[in-house]
């Protein structure tokens, strides 16, 4: 079989990986090599590292409550926006630094969630994912009407010297935000690992997800620690929409509280390996550049809109625990065989 | 007269019109084994759900170790000394069988890590504790829900079919261990089909019919009492088979 | 197409791309053909930014058309001339999809990357107003051949031009003559999408009617996708003499099948923007004829020619023999906003590539301009409220009429006569 | 064969062919479960018993087509069945009663009925059949337009039964019909059972509850660790102590 | 100063703008209730029918009327076909199946969009009728357009007669069963498969139908298809999930709301009150205004 050379170096990967120290060795190899990164590149691939750097903490957010407690928030984006607009609010109106709004956006969007997910984590499935989904459209409805957001005119957020409220040479750029956005993703990729693969949160957190009632018959607050999931996924979001307003320096609702950034969180999540760490750093590399390079780069076509419309649907058929799964050696020739003769079992409808 | 641990008074659970638990009043001794039988749909599961917090009983009160805990939540109930197990033993997946250990809310006093070991230890299945939760056999899985509810340091344990789906060989063992933990001074609540277990290991027995608590009495009591073969065998129609 | 995106000739460039290749895995790939691109200094290379995907993608595609046609003509005519050499014009595009952030990488890949000499900029303010500011960091010039809101010009942008005038004076001034028309309306219903352009749109017709004196019975903003049912119903109750419209075609046409729907029926309708495009037209098929809209430039206009396209035909005409469809303002602003590049080019009398001293003294000189064109006369205003915008261009009220042509009404000399109160 | 329970009522001028399966060989991704197994339908009732995790379902299931065979073949008569699909399996004649009964809750009896009667186009042989179920479970009569998850039990189990026959079977699979029932109405779960094979049906019925199952049994089969450890009467399992002891704990 | 003429035209609006929602919410109904598929692509297949209607119209004879049966057929065999592959990534042993069949169709509605605005390109087009023009003004209550009442009663009829096959039928009893229990309709000799099929089919003809008659009263355009989607939503949270005569009445408040929130609260508020409404909904009745959902 002309697979065996595969399955060993796979199978050497995997030894790696299972030593104790490996991921602390990774995590530490990736700061190292994503700190120095920016100095091989210009401004442009300065800015194209930095949105991985934040979707990929954005995915690893939405895998928190998504992911790892397993339900299925269509409304994630809200948080992002109103991150955003909160930030963009104190820079304007009480004309605050921008880590006064990025501290601010956080623990609002705390509250916010923990209010919001006190009767809304009380559904669970179909009903939490539209629920969320129905939230997140009326907050963004919300804000094209309201003054304070600049309503449909949207908000333009202060930027320049003196703005940023940390010590800074002149404007903020490229290089500031990367940084930014390194310490954010790095932060959440941390956190997310630490709490949810190393602690008994994170087994509790699994345990609910798995099996509520048991979970509950073994003492866990389900309630109070589904609640915390929340409240922190959403926080982190917000931190992200806090920190890419003040990059983007322009917010409008129908940009930063559009549904595509929910959609997007949860496909690079789910594409990338729901519920690991792993899943949503590879989902997030991916789909991000995808799709950001296909639109600069094929500019004048819209056939990649169908194309990733086609991947996505694949990767569901076939590879259905995303890139984690085929790294895992789930998606081998076989499986990928056994996939196309069952998909053709199906089509006997006559 | 021994202790009692565990008392329900009028405890009642309707579903719309149906009455699923109709004024069960029940008390279980500390020490105690008591097995719960009844026909399907007589409210046995009902009943242990309303017990540990699942429903909040319409009426009625729950009494344990002199607290009045009708209405908490189920996971106060837990920490309150009362375990259960499910009668589908599912591991959480992902996770390995001691991290499912430690996943268990245990008191504050307790160090986990090494209660976990001695559990896994006495239920024979310390050598697979950092294997995949997910890849156990079915009786080792019923072991693992039994390890898990042991974590709590429950002073009652409330098991659903203990032995249902294990063979027999495996079934003995479990019986063993709940007697060894029953020795220690561990009170049991079982809901059990399977009358020669039940023979085997209960104090005492209590038959639920239609939702009322009918009879009380140690097997052979229970056994040939009127109102339970009534109960279980219904009105004989010539047609109409009762079940 | 770029023809030297395969060949990476500096090895630093590729080192680059090929590190971030390491970091991104697979997709990197794409990255490293794209990355390294390093350019000849034979050609002057403008980045495109706008939008050929999203909700703004029919606006984003008229753009595309007038900067391609103005590309294609100016190198048939061999190029721009700097002091007696001619170098032709390339375009590099990116989509923006309507989103702001995929706008300003996109931006940024074309000053960092693509290294252009400038850029045409996107359709929609939002866009733009994330654009900009890329601009203004990197020095760039950046002319947009559709940026009509407001907005962007209240933010000062020193880098940023626009050679359409602001809605705010396209919507009222054409609907000032509107409502000069014989026999003078005397209420009219102001509706219009709760959108930055629209809202701009349907405030700056209030305004107009204000101005003249005229009772608004109502200023009602909707959601873009919402039935207009409601709109009209609440409309006919009122009975205006007049109804204005802000918004974009979908808006439009569902507007105005809602009215023919529910037989409202007022002397007529002012939609702004796009009544003179194809799509307003299939859109609503015979019901088309009659309403009025504004424009700031047609084919059959007399302006002062210039460069390329020696008069407002010459160039309807290119764009029908490109595209087989007439071209609407947004489309002639477009490409006008390359004939603006290319005389002040000629005038900087630099050759490709230019550094960043040169691309800001091309700033300089596009501030200072005044350009003819098929389009009309070109200047940007200095300081104000429209910093940077043309207002010179002056926008005039049409009226879709006999095979749903667009002619101008109301009092310019070239006016026909409008068909008012609509009779159909 | 069992000489000691003779079926006098038995209809069958034409007895239903034997169900046969011959070395099958099955699993689940790469997990061989049922190993070189066979197996046929005799007489009344054949029992297959074996330990949790035997592979008894699994084995059944390639007998009605929900699991495909790796190797060996299965016959019904002259006809091959080996993976036929189930609907293919149902028209020639082979009919499951699913674990516990499985009757569809939310249709009325009429309906699980109907979809029992699915494969039949002849309204005719439709008539005929409901009436024999009606014949059969004459308590089913004034519960057709009720929810079925409104019956009792026992009610229920006649649904699912009925609805087996809807389908002109002559052989029945259950797969553990008492799941779920208590124990003292197992026997008469058994008893309805036992009206298919007054009417000529040829049973093979998987069991936990072994004593009870035993007492009908005609035929034995026990499964352990997906091989074959028992094929035959009930009196010559009766010898087999170990089997009875470590497999059946009897 | 209500004027009770506004009010009757808003009254009008509302249920006939309802009886649209109502042609798109029934297939909806019926893939979310016997399929368990959250279909993410529903506002595409509206948007589909729609553009059918605005390129096949002309060719028979500009009447975008006569498609109407074309795009049902044509349809339904998308539908059968598209079937077997959400029956297949929301079966077997994968994890989390109602996030697979939202996440499939959710990239099977990006490729629909993608395709239909990489091949038409992004004008929005007509979807001529020579039949249906204006409106019947009725005196004291409003105008009726023609268009219109016609949805609205195709919408009705066709929840009807999909009523009828449902619980009427055997082939609409074996998709009930299938519902239930797959498996078990399977060893009935129910070729699941097809029935499945049929169902998804149904859905996708009877919404590409209802969106012929959207671009007859709208316009069609590659983007129109989202806004359907979340009415879809909104009409099941309302009716009760997978209750499906729950559909019609559904319908009929989503358009009432939408109408008389424009009129009497203010336009740029609809939104914003229809998603605060599904929201609060799902909070305090998860089991739907109708009380007939399923609250698992």
């Amino acid at each position: 079989m002309g697979a065996e050379n595969d399955l060993s170096i796979r199978n050497r990967i995997q030894a790696l990986l299972d030593r104790d120290d490996a991921h602390l060795w990774l995590f530490a190899a990736g700061t190292l090599f994503l700190t120095v990164l920016p100095l091989a590149l210009n401004t442009f691939w300065t800015r194209i590292a930095l949105g991985v750097l934040l979707w990929v903490g954005l995915a690893q957010s939405w895998n928190m409550i998504g992911g790892y407690a397993g339900y299925l928030d269509f409304g994630h984006g809200a948080y992002f926006g109103a991150g955003a607009f909160v930030t963009g609010i104190v820079m304007t109106e009480l004309e605050l630094p921008f880590v006064a709004g990025l501290l601010i956006a956080g623990v609002f969007c705390a509250v916010l969630a923990y209010a919001v997910g006190v009767p809304t984590l009380r559904l669970s499935g179909a009903y939490f994912a539209i629920a969320t989904w129905a939230f997140a459209e009326a907050i963004k409805e919300l804000a094209l009407i309201i003054e304070i957001t600049g309503g449909t005119y949207g908000m333009t957020i202060p930027t320049g010297p003196g703005t940023a409220g940390i010590p800074l040479v002149g404007w903020p750029d490229e290089m500031f935000f990367y940084y930014l956005m390194l310490v954010l993703t790095l932060g959440t990729i941390a956190l997310a690992y630490w709490l949810f693969e190393h602690s008994e949160f994170g087994f509790r957190v699994k345990a609910i997800r798995d099996h509520e009632d048991a979970a509950q018959s073994l003492g866990i607050d389900a309630t109070k620690i589904k609640r915390r999931v929340y409240v922190l996924s959403c926080a982190i979001a917000a931190l992200f929409g806090s920190a890419n307003a003040y990059y983007i320096t322009f917010v409008h609702p129908n940009d930063v509280l559009a549904p595509i950034i929910t959609d997007q969180m949860i496909i690079m999540a789910l594409l990338g390996g729901l519920g690991t760490i792993g899943g949503p750093i590879i989902g997030g590399v991916l789909i991000f550049l995808l799709n950001r390079m296909t639109s600069l780069f094929l500019g004048q076509t819209t056939l990649y809109l169908p194309l990733i419309g086609v991947l996505i649907m694949g990767i569901v058929l076939f590879a259905p625990s995303g890139v984690v799964g085929i790294l895992r050696g789930e998606v081998g020739r076989e499986d990928v065989k056994r996939n196309l003769r069952e998909l053709a079992e199906k089509f006997n409808i006559l | 007269m021994s202790e009692t641990l565990l008392q329900t008074d009028g405890l009642t659970k309707r579903f719309g019109a149906l009455t699923a638990n109709d004024g069960i009043t029940l008390g279980v001794d500390r020490g105690e084994i008591r097995g719960i039988i009844g026909p399907n749909g007589s409210g046995k599961t009902t009943f242990f759900n309303s017990l540990t917090g699942f429903y909040t009983p319409d009426a009625g009160t729950v009494t344990f170790e002199g607290t009045d805990i009708t209405g908490w939540d189920s996971h106060r109930i837990a920490r309150q000394g009362i375990g259960r197990t499910f009668q589908i033993a599912a591991p959480f997946g992902n996770m390995t069988v001691r991290q499912n250990m430690l996943a268990v809310q245990t008191p504050k006093s307790v160090d986990e890590h090494e209660r976990a070991q001695e559990i896994l230890e006495f239920l024979d299945i310390d050598h697979i504790a950092d294997d995949d939760a997910s890849g156990m056999s079915g009786g080792q899985k019923k072991l693992l829900g039994l390890g898990r509810v042991l974590m709590l340091d429950p002073a009652c344990i409330l098991l659903d079919e203990p032995t249902a789906g294990v063979n027999p060989a495996l079934a003995d063992r479990i019986l063993d261990h709940l007697r060894d933990l029953n020795d220690d001074g561990t009170t049991f609540l079982i809901i059990e089909h399977d009358m020669d277990v039940l023979k085997q290991i209960v104090d005492t027995v209590s038959v639920l019919d239609q939702g009322q608590h009918i009879v009380q009495g140690t097997f052979d009591e229970v056994s040939t009492d009127d109102r339970v073969r009534e109960a279980y065998l219904g009105s004989a129609d010539e047609d109409e088979v009762p079940i | 197409m770029r023809e030297n995106i395969k060949t990476v000739k500096n090895r630093r460039q590729f080192m680059k791309a090929a590190g971030l290749a390491g970091t991104v895995g697979v997709a990197g790939v794409a990255g490293c053909v794209g990355g390294g691109s390093d350019r000849g200094g034979d050609k002057f290379k403008f980045g495109v930014v706008t939008s050929l995907s999203g909700d703004l993608r029919f606006g984003g595609e008229v753009t595309r058309r007038g900067y391609d046609l103005w590309k294609k003509t100016v190198n048939e005519n061999g190029g721009i001339d700097i002091d007696g050499s001619s170098y032709e014009v390339e375009l590099s595009y990116a989509d923006a999809k309507s989103d702001p952030s995929t706008g300003a990488d996109a931006a940024s890949r074309m000053i960092s990357s693509e290294r252009v000499d400038a850029v045409l900029g996107p359709y929609s303010s939002n866009v733009t107003l994330a654009v900009a500011p890329i601009m203004e960091k990197n020095r760039t010039p950046h002319i947009s051949g559709s940026a009509e809101s407001p907005r962007i010009w209240e933010q000062q942008f020193k880098h940023t031009f626009g050679t359409v005038p602001t809605v705010t004076l396209i919507a009222q001034r054409a609907a000032e003559e509107i409502l000069s028309l014989d026999p003078a309306a005397e209420s009219v219903y102001v509706s219009g999408v709760n959108g930055p352009f629209s809202k701009a749109t349907a405030s700056a017709m209030r305004d107009a009617a204000e101005n003249k004196g005229v009772e608004v019975l109502a200023y009602d903003l909707n959601p873009s996708d919402t039935d207009w049912t409601n709109v009209v119903s609440s409309a006919k109750s009122q009975d205006p003499d007049l109804h204005f419209h802000g918004g974009h075609i979908g808006s439009h046409v569902s507007l105005l099948k809602a009215a023919d729907q529910l037989n409202y029926d007022p002397d007529g309708f002012f939609n702004h923007y796009g009544v003179n495009t194809s799509s307003f037209k299939e859109g609503l098929g015979d019901g088309a004829r009659g309403t009025f809209g504004a424009t700031v430039w047609m084919p059959d206009l007399e302006r002062s020619g210039g460069k390329l396209f020696g008069s407002a035909a010459d160039y309807a005409e290119a764009a029908r023999a490109e595209y087989d469809s007439d071209p609407d303002y947004t489309q002639a602003a477009s490409s006008a906003a390359g004939v603006v590049y290319q005389q002040a080019l000629e005038e900087l009398g630099a050759a490709p590539p230019l550094s960043d001293t040169q691309k800001s003294k091309l700033v300089e000189i596009i501030e200072g301009a005044s350009v003819e064109t098929f389009y009309g006369d070109v200047t940007f205003d200095k300081e104000g409220e429209f910093y940077h915008n043309n207002t010179s261009t002056s926008p005039l009220p049409i009226q879709l009429q006999d095979d749903n042509k667009a002619v101008v009404v109301g009092s310019a000399d070239s006016a026909s006569p409008a068909n008012y109160p609509v009779e159909e | 064969m069992s000489a000691d329970t003779p079926r006098q009522t038995r209809r069958g001028d034409s007895d239903p062919p034997v169900l046969r399966a011959d070395g099958i060989v099955t699993g689940y991704g790469d997990h061989e479960v049922i190993h070189d197994v066979d197996i046929q339908s005799h007489e009344g009732i054949t029992c297959l018993f074996g330990p949790n995790g035997s592979g008894k379902s699994t084995l059944l299931k390639t007998l009605n087509g929900s699991v495909p065979i790796w190797d060996g073949t299965i016959t019904y008569g002259d006809v091959d069945l080996s993976n036929a699909k189930p609907d293919e399996i149902v028209r020639e004649g082979i009919a499951t009663v699913p674990q516990g009964g499985g009757v569809f809750g939310t249709l009325t009896v009429e309906e699980n009925l109907r979809v029992g009667g699915f494969t039949v186009s002849d309204a005719d042989a439709y008539r005929r059949r409901r009436e024999a179920v009606l014949d059969a479970f004459p308590a089913l009569e004034d519960k057709l337009g009720d929810r079925a998850s409104s019956l009792s039990g026992g009610q229920q189990m006649m649904v699912s039964l009925g609805r087996a026959m809807m389908t002109g079977a002559d052989t029945f699979l259950l797969d553990e019909p008492s799941a779920g029932l208590s124990p003292a109405l197992v026997e008469d779960a058994f008893e309805l059972v036992e009206r298919l094979v007054d009417r000529g049906a040829r049973i093979v019925l998987i069991e936990q509850n072994v004593k009870a199952a035993l007492r009908l049994a005609d035929h034995v089969n026990i499964l352990v660790a997906g091989e074959l450890a028992f094929d035959g009467s009930p009196d010559e399992l009766s010898d087999e102590n170990e089997l009875m002891e470590v497999y059946l704990g009897l | 100063m209500v004027s009770t003429e506004l009010l009757g035209q808003s009254i009008v609006n509302g249920l006939l703008l309802g009886g649209i929602y109502v042609t798109v919410g029934v297939g909806f109904a019926l893939v979310f209730g016997v399929l368990e598929i959250i279909d993410f692509a529903v506002g595409e297949y509206v948007m589909l029918g729609a553009f059918m209607g605005a390129i096949v119209a002309p060719v028979v004879g500009g009447e975008g009327l006569f498609v109407v049966p074309l795009a049902f057929v044509a349809f339904f065999l998308v539908g059968m076909i598209v079937q077997p592959f959400l029956h297949h990534v929301t079966t077997g042993d994968r994890p989390m199946p109602l996030l697979m069949g939202l996440v499939f169709t959710f990239g099977l509605a990006i490729f629909m969009r993608g395709s239909v605005l990489t091949i038409f390109g992004p004008n929005t087009r007509a979807v001529p009728t020579k039949t249906l023009e204006g409106g019947i003004d009725v005196t004291g209550i409003g105008t009726f357009p023609e268009v219109r009442v016609v949805t609205a009663v195709v919408g009705v009829l066709a929840l009807v007669a999909f009523m009828y096959y449902l619980y009427r039928t055997t082939g609409g009893t074996a998709i009930r069963a299938i519902a239930e229990d797959r498996d078990i309709a399977r060893l009935m000799g129910v070729n699941i498969n097809r029935y499945q099929s049929i169902a998804y089919g149904v859905y996708a003809g009877l919404t590409a139908t209802g969106g012929v008659f959207i671009g007859l009263i709208y316009s069609a355009g590659p983007g129109m298809g989202l806004q359907y989607t979340a009415f879809a939503f909104f009409m099941i949270v309302l009716a009760g999930l997978g209750y499906l005569p729950g559909i019609i009445i559904s319908g009929l408040v989503l358009g009432l709301a939408q109408s008389l929130t424009a009129v009497y609260i203010g336009g740029e508020l609809v939104f914003f009150v229809l998603f605060g409404m599904i929201y609060v909904l799902l909070l305090v009745r998860p089991e739907g205004l109708l009380g007939k959902g399923e609250v698992s």
